[in-house]
């Protein structure tokens, strides 16, 4: 579904993603776990087109979206639910939502709406609030359901459970369960390495811009490497 | 080096005077006028021969209406010891600031506007053209009172100092002839609409509506004062005249008095004689500032012709003869008195059928 | 753009400019156009009159920069009121000279405390008013300004007022020293032009310039720092008044004379560009800022008399440079990139 | 009633600063930019309407809308060739490229047009109605009336497109996170253009109206621009409602304030009401309220 | 007693985001709050911290009403603190943040800046000795020289926790200082926060990752829509039924997968 074929990404002449490729099948949630720096956002942020990489090429569909815009990207059905969460402060969380189903053709974004409330009911209440003064965990809250909202085939996820409590961890690892079932594929980036390697199908290790492992979730997971490196054992 | 430069046109070159007037920004419109009138003269006398065969040139120093640059442009052309006399600005204040420079410089300076009473007798080099309040502020009350017969006035002027100059004459002289000046209240010349300020007036139910500016801010004022439903005289002073005046004003222009140094329709065959070369060169009509800059031209050509008489055109001998000036042009025979103003005749002029023609 | 991206060779330039060594040059070459006439005694001069009345007024603008740079380069608030401390300053030297003969440099002072003084009120919406907003009041509180000096009669309304005193040490006017009776105004401007950019650059690294610099980046993490950003802030506007104002004084005492026209928002937005165009922050670069957009003009001038262009195509240009000077340089031409040096 | 006048002349000059002030609050509303060409747009409509009827012949209302259009479309290029290069840049930046910008077609405009003032010709004349009420009447032109409806329907129009349609969300979201937007799928570009057109088509039709009401000259931009300014902040950031009451409310108090204090206090009264406001309120009158959060 | 609120409450228009809390804390503690998202902790923090005034109620800092005192004034007074959406100085680099970490430490004026005084040199040492030693604590000096904004995530938390110290705190508020780290630098700074406890440091921090709260903290305060709800040892807290039920939730071995096939 997602193809990556060596990209190399650089900030100025920071050179931060070297020569990567990365696939991500129908059907599959993916994680890329690396430490801090590692490039992990940069990787997210090149696929939708807000960076740009210096050499080869990314697919998605069978489409070349290596240089197409960003809004074009996301119409295409990927979603990235960007890392710091990134609502729009003096919007409500409502038009926040509303705005995630922007680029959809159809008109149901009502019962997408409720679903998401459904799915975090603090956001129903909050529904009328800016969105700026919504506590750290709420914002995340709003930016996954805004992710949502556009119905994405591919959804990428930068640490979204970052800054939520634990109920709420568990029940935001549940719905990207719930999603993909409902047959959205994912690619997650997450620091909570356990969690995501128990929930994903494959993984892809990153350090300092470079893969240097991969393999299914499982095999991650028992990798002695990992472990201490990522799961802190 | 020394100090103060008094140059000589020693060489057979050309005779050089400069000028310094905004020619961009807001108060450029004045500029480009005096200018053009300047340039139409010089032309003339260069094709008559020049001044004893020598051609006269002018350097234009843009000010853009800031007292700064016009500075710079006096100390420009001061430094330049073949510059003989040096015009502008428009402006008081680019104008008194130009005037320590000039007369350091020992540098004949001669203005059309630049009506501010600080500039009289500010340097034995300094000579104004420009017309003065006082006269003409009497010349407006008179009218007021005598010919309109009014008995209340209101008083419009735009703050600035020839507004403040003008009204201080007017209200003098109206109290001088008894009449009450029921309100007195300044504008800012970049106004576009004065209806409050006539709504109040046409409340006070006063005979007649005096104005101290200039044709711009007065246009859009009669305008303005007529579509409101005020029907009483309107009296502008030399500043009204000006095609733009009926052409900002419309049809309310019809009737508005007001005074000038000249009119366009003069039957004076020199006048008429400037205006046509005036309109085959520029395509418009001219307006006071054009015609007083025609005249300076000639003040200062007379004046360099006297000089070169006298021995040499030098800046110290125009400054003598300038001093000594009594010449005869389409805005009244130019005479400078000892602070360096004009003082000079007016006339009364009316607009008809959208044509300035003499008010009688 | 980080520096260590950067040409070598810019990056030498830049070493040098930001360098005492410049700062010597400077006033060697500024030193030597005032004196040049003198010293070889010449038959005409080498440096007119005209030049050197330009080279004070660009001097003059760079301390103008310099203190500019108080409020819209350390604390970050972009201010277009700037003009009216610079009038403010020439206008009260103006009337205590004038109106209560105090003597020249008693009344320099004063102006230059005066602005102060009215800094805090312009400065206090600062406190409350943010971005754009805050465009707008400092922009208001300057034509404010103009519109009471246009006025009042005090001021001497729209035309100004003429034939202010000249300064003068120990007796001696200014006027009679030198060829052409600017030289002492020169070198007046410059020591106190280089007089404020020592000051600037051993307040930047200090502990105030670390308060400014925090404020500039994040307000209320500067107060958890334990920086009160309203007194900085505060402060910040007072001593960018205080140098403005003494600018303007020695400004109108130089032409002899002061018009509202010296408060006017176009002198703020020529200022404020004077520091972007330099580069925030940049000691060098005010200088640099003043010079150019105060040379250029004449020096068009000569090329539209050369090239007999019928109109100036100074403000033309000055807007196309902008422009382009943006997309290529947005950091201004010295604009640092990195903070504090070390 | 003489109160009542003064209100309604202050209405009918408050309508253009109004138009002219929802111009400048799209822009500013999206982009967060302090577009310093609008007064240029605003200029370039009044004179290209000027001479579609001086040397066109062409009738006010065809002439209006050829204004419009040329309005619409300096804005847009504007924005595609000073502002789109620079959309991710500093603020700052884009700010000095506006004053540049602004700076540039000013000056150019004056050298092409010469710098004095011209009014519309006179034919235009619209009717003038007095309204009698009992001994005292009152004077309304009805170009004023016009202008006054027109920036009404405007302003309705584009309150409802901002807060009840998807793009106008798009557009208010724009101006707070340009990135996120269009990781929404929001062609930005797109947005931006959209935005350009409609300041310019209402600069373009302050400018004719004021050329038919007043006089126009090159530098007419300067001014009316910087008040246009004062009043879509006063107003409150891209709050349309906000601008349009913000208009008429100072051009109510100019008008007072030069009756009843001083004529030539005018545009310094304006100023300093809108420090006021400010002071006291900080994003303006219909600005959002927020406090930030940390 | 280092810091104590008396019945303190924070609203926002109809909102009460923190109400009649009750809290304290001693000379060398380390206490967490915990609770769920939107249950005032930060907001909490805020009023403490002198950002946003209380609505009402008192704030008891060295036996010092602080109530009304102002967010510079408290940082002066011996309390620092890290913010939940990371405000570092973005475009100073990573030691300058330090060096403005350090303000409230100095004393030198204008004057000393002008004249380069012995005081303001003995200062530039200090300040450059401890940055120097912060950076190197929290594993930053690689970073030294880049600007803040460009440090990954990781590394911001971190700076802004050394920045925090550089004011040379009695009490430091962390607020989720956990927050997108892995595991293995959660690690890193539980051992950091020892480090500090060790320094004689009054800890109080926000955090919603149980690993770090339950291995660092003596005392575990909850909040539950701006009330505490329950306070004590982490083992208690962690197995009160109210915090289960609105912080924890009830303990399930996996998640429920539901494969497609
Ligand atoms: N805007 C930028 N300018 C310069 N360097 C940058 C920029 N953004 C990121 N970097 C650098 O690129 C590298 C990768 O950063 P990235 O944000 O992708 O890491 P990450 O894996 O997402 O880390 P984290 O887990 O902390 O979010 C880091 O070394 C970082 O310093
Ligand atoms: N400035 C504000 N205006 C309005 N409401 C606010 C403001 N700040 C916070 N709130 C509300 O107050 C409540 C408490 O917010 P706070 O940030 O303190 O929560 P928190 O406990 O820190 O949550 P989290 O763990 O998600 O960070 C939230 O519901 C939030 O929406
Ligand atoms: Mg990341
Ligand atoms: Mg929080």
């Amino acid at each position: 579904m997602l193809s990556i074929d060596g990209i190399n990404v650089y900030y100025g002449n920071i050179h931060a993603i070297r020569d990567i490729s990365l696939t991500v099948e129908e059907g599959e949630i993916v994680t890329i776990i690396g430490a801090n720096g590692a490039g992990k956002t940069t990787i997210l942020k090149t696929i939708v087109g807000l960076l740009r990489s210096r050499t080869g090429t990314i697919r998605f569909q069978d489409d070349d979206i290596t240089s197409a815009s960003t809004a074009g990207i996301v119409r295409r059905g990927i979603a990235l639910v960007p890392e710091g969460r990134r609502v729009f402060p003096r919007l409500s969380v409502a038009d926040n939502l509303i705005l995630g189903a922007y680029s959809r053709q159809d008109k149901d974004v009502q019962r997408d709406l409720a679903k998401v409330y459904e799915m975090f009911p603090r956001l129903a209440e909050r529904r009328h609030q800016a969105a700026g003064t919504l506590s750290g965990g709420e914002q995340q809250m709003l930016a996954m359901g805004r992710g949502l909202m556009s119905r994405p085939k591919l959804l990428l996820l930068d640490e979204p459970s970052m800054g939520l409590a634990p109920l709420l961890v568990r029940q935001i690892f549940q719905t990207i369960l719930d999603i993909n079932s409902m047959g959205t594929t994912i690619l997650l980036v997450e620091q909570n390495a356990r969690m995501a390697l128990s929930i994903a199908d494959r993984g892809y290790v990153l350090e300092t811009g470079s893969v240097v492992l991969t393999g299914s979730a499982a095999d991650l997971a028992d990798n002695d490497e990992v472990r201490r490196a990522y799961l802190g054992e | 080096g020394c100090g103060g430069s008094s140059g000589t046109s020693a060489g057979k070159g050309n005779l050089v005077i400069a000028m310094v007037n905004p020619l961009s920004g807001d108060s450029a419109t004045y500029g480009v006028s005096h200018k053009n009138g300047i340039e139409l003269a010089r032309e003339e006398i260069n094709k008559a021969g020049g001044i004893k065969g020598q051609q006269i040139e002018i350097l234009f120093h843009d000010d853009a209406g800031d007292p700064k640059q016009a500075a710079a442009g006096a100390q420009k052309f001061a430094d330049q010891k073949n510059v003989m006399a040096i015009v502008g600005s428009c402006l008081s204040s680019n104008t008194l600031a130009m005037v320590p420079i000039t007369d350091k410089a020992k540098l004949p300076h001669s203005v059309v506007s630049s009506s501010t009473p600080k500039l009289s007798g500010i340097s034995k080099y300094f000579f104004r053209m420009a017309v003065q309040d006082a006269q003409v502020g009497i010349l407006m009350g008179d009218l007021i009172a005598k010919k309109l017969g009014a008995k209340k006035v209101a008083i419009l002027y735009p703050n600035n100092d020839y507004g403040k100059g003008l009204t201080a004459a007017i209200e003098d002289t109206l109290k001088q002839h008894g009449v009450t000046v029921v309100s007195n209240q300044a504008y800012l010349a970049t106004d576009k609409d004065y209806s409050a300020l006539l709504t109040g007036i046409k409340a006070q139910g006063v005979d007649a509506l005096a104005v101290a500016g200039t044709y711009t801010d007065g246009g859009l004022i009669t305008k303005q004062a007529r579509e409101l439903g005020l029907t009483i005289p309107i009296v502008g002073g030399t500043g009204f005249y000006s095609p733009k005046f009926v052409e900002i004003a419309g049809k309310a222009a019809e009737g508005a008095i007001f005074l000038g140094a000249f009119v366009a329709s003069n039957p004076d065959p020199a006048v008429q004689s400037f205006v046509k070369k005036y309109k085959e060169k520029y395509n418009m009509e001219p307006d006071t500032f054009a015609a007083l800059g025609y005249d300076q031209m000639y003040v200062l050509a007379e004046a360099m012709k006297k000089a070169a008489e006298k021995g040499a055109i030098t800046r110290e001998n125009i400054r003598d003869a300038m001093a000594q000036t009594s010449y005869k042009g389409i805005t009244g025979t130019v005479t400078f008195n000892d602070k360096g103003d004009w003082v000079r005749p007016y006339l009364y002029i009316t607009v008809k059928d959208g044509k300035f023609v003499l008010y009688q | 753009m980080t520096t260590a991206l950067a040409p070598a060779w810019r990056q030498s330039l830049t070493r040098f400019v930001h360098s005492p060594r410049a700062a010597v040059v400077f006033s060697a070459v500024i030193l030597l156009i005032t004196f040049l006439d003198s010293l070889i005694d010449a038959q005409d001069y080498i440096f007119s009159p005209y030049f050197k009345h330009i080279v004070f007024v660009s001097l003059i603008y760079s301390i103008v920069t310099l203190s500019l740079n108080f409020v819209s380069g350390y604390v970050g608030q972009t201010s277009l009121g700037h003009a009216a401390f610079f009038g403010l300053g020439g206008y009260v030297s103006a009337l205590l000279t004038q109106l209560y003969h105090v003597p020249y440099w008693p009344a320099f002072l004063a102006a230059g405390v005066a602005a102060a003084l009215v800094g805090i009120p312009l400065g206090a919406p600062a406190l409350r008013v943010k971005g754009p907003f805050l465009v707008v009041v400092t922009y208001a509180c300057g034509e404010v300004f103009r519109f009471i000096a246009l006025n009042l009669e005090v001021t001497g309304g729209p035309a100004g007022l003429p034939g202010l005193l000249t300064p003068s040490i120990a007796g001696v006017s200014f006027t009679d020293v030198g060829a052409t009776g600017k030289e002492l105004f020169i070198v007046t401007a410059l020591v106190f032009a280089l007089a404020l950019a020592f000051f600037m650059s051993r307040l930047e690294d200090s502990r105030i310039g670390h308060a400014f610099a925090a404020i500039r980046e994040d307000e209320i993490a500067a107060a958890a720092m334990g920086i009160n950003t309203a007194y900085y802030k505060l402060l910040a506007f007072c001593l960018g008044a205080f140098f403005a104002g003494l600018a303007g004084s020695l400004f109108v005492h130089y032409l002899s004379f002061v018009s509202p026209d010296m408060l006017s928002s176009t002198e703020s937005i020529m200022m404020f560009t004077m520091v972007v165009v330099g580069g925030a922050r940049s000691i060098p670069g005010s200088f640099l800022g003043a010079f150019l957009l105060t040379f250029i003009p004449e020096g068009l001038r000569y090329f539209k008399d050369f090239v007999h262009l019928p109109f100036d195509p100074w403000l033309v240009f000055f807007g196309f440079v902008l422009m382009v000077m943006m997309r290529v340089r947005p950091q201004g031409i010295l604009g640092a990139d990195t903070v504090f040096r070390r | 009633m003489l109160l009542l006048q003064q209100i309604i002349n202050g209405l009918a000059l408050g309508g253009i600063y109004s138009l002219i002030a929802i111009g400048w609050t799209v822009v500013f509303g999206i982009i967060g930019l302090i577009n310093w060409t609008h007064g240029e747009v605003f200029m370039i409509g009044a004179f290209v309407g000027f001479l579609l009827i001086t040397h066109f012949k062409l009738n006010l209302f065809a002439a209006l809308i050829l204004a419009m259009v040329a309005s619409g479309f300096t804005a847009f290029l504007i924005d595609r060739l000073a502002y789109r290069p620079l959309r991710n840049g500093p603020r700052l930046a884009l700010f000095i490229t506006a004053l540049g910008a602004s700076t540039f077609l000013r000056n150019l405009a004056a050298i092409i047009w010469e710098p004095h003032s011209r009014a519309y010709p006179p034919t235009l004349d619209f009717s003038v109605m007095t309204l009698q009420f009992g001994g005292a009447s009152l004077t309304v032109n009805s170009l004023q009336v016009f202008i006054f409806v027109v920036t009404l329907v405007i302003m309705a129009f584009l309150q409802w497109f901002i807060t009840r349609t998807m793009m106008g969300k798009a557009m208010l979201a724009a101006s707070q996170d340009i990135e996120t937007v269009s990781l929404m799928g929001v062609e930005v570009n797109h947005l931006v253009t959209i935005t350009f057109w409609v300041s310019g088509l209402l600069g373009g039709a302050a400018g004719v109206l004021v050329g038919v009401l007043y006089a126009i000259d090159p530098m007419m931009g300067a001014m009316a621009g910087l008040k246009g300014w004062a009043v879509a902040v006063l107003g409150g950031v891209g709050s349309i409602t906000g601008a349009m009451v913000a208009g008429l409310m100072l051009g109510v108090a100019e008008n007072i304030a030069s009756v009843y204090i001083s004529s030539g206090y005018r545009d310094a009264i304006a100023f300093i009401v809108m420090i006021l406001v400010l002071v006291i309120k900080p994003t303006g009158l219909m600005g959002f309220k927020f406090e930030e959060k940390v | 007693m280092l810091l104590k609120t008396e019945k303190l409450c924070k609203t926002f228009g109809g909102l009460r985001a923190v109400n009649n809390v009750d809290f304290h804390i001693d000379t060398g503690e380390v206490v967490a709050i915990i609770g769920p998202n939107g249950s005032g902790k930060t907001t909490f923090f805020n009023v403490v911290s002198g950002i946003m005034p209380a609505t009402s109620g008192r704030i008891i800092f060295k036996d010092e009403d602080v109530t009304k005192v102002e967010a510079h004034d408290i940082t002066r007074r011996g309390m620092a603190r890290t913010f939940q959406n990371i405000r570092l100085f973005p475009n100073l680099t990573a030691r300058d943040n330090l060096i403005v970490g350090r303000y409230s430490r100095g004393r030198s004026g204008l004057w000393d800046g002008l004249i380069h005084s012995a005081r303001l040199k003995e200062e530039e040492r200090r300040n450059e000795e401890m940055a120097r030693e912060l950076l190197e604590f929290v594993g930053l000096t690689p970073y030294r020289n880049l600007m803040a904004k460009n440090l990954p995530y990781g590394a911001q938390r971190r700076l802004e926790i050394a920045r925090a110290l550089a004011s040379e705190p009695e009490l430091i508020l962390l607020d989720e200082p956990a927050a997108g780290m892995n595991p293995r630098e959660v690690d890193e700074l539980l051992k950091l926060i020892a480090r500090l406890k060790e320094r004689g440091l009054t800890i109080l921090l926000i955090e919603h990752q149980m690993r770090l709260v339950m291995n660092i903290a003596e005392r575990v305060v909850v909040f539950d829509h701006g009330e505490k709800i329950a306070e004590g040892r982490p083992h208690e807290v962690r197995h009160n039924p109210k915090v289960v039920e609105a912080y924890i939730g009830p303990e399930v071995d996996s998640l429920v997968k539901h494969r497609r096939h």
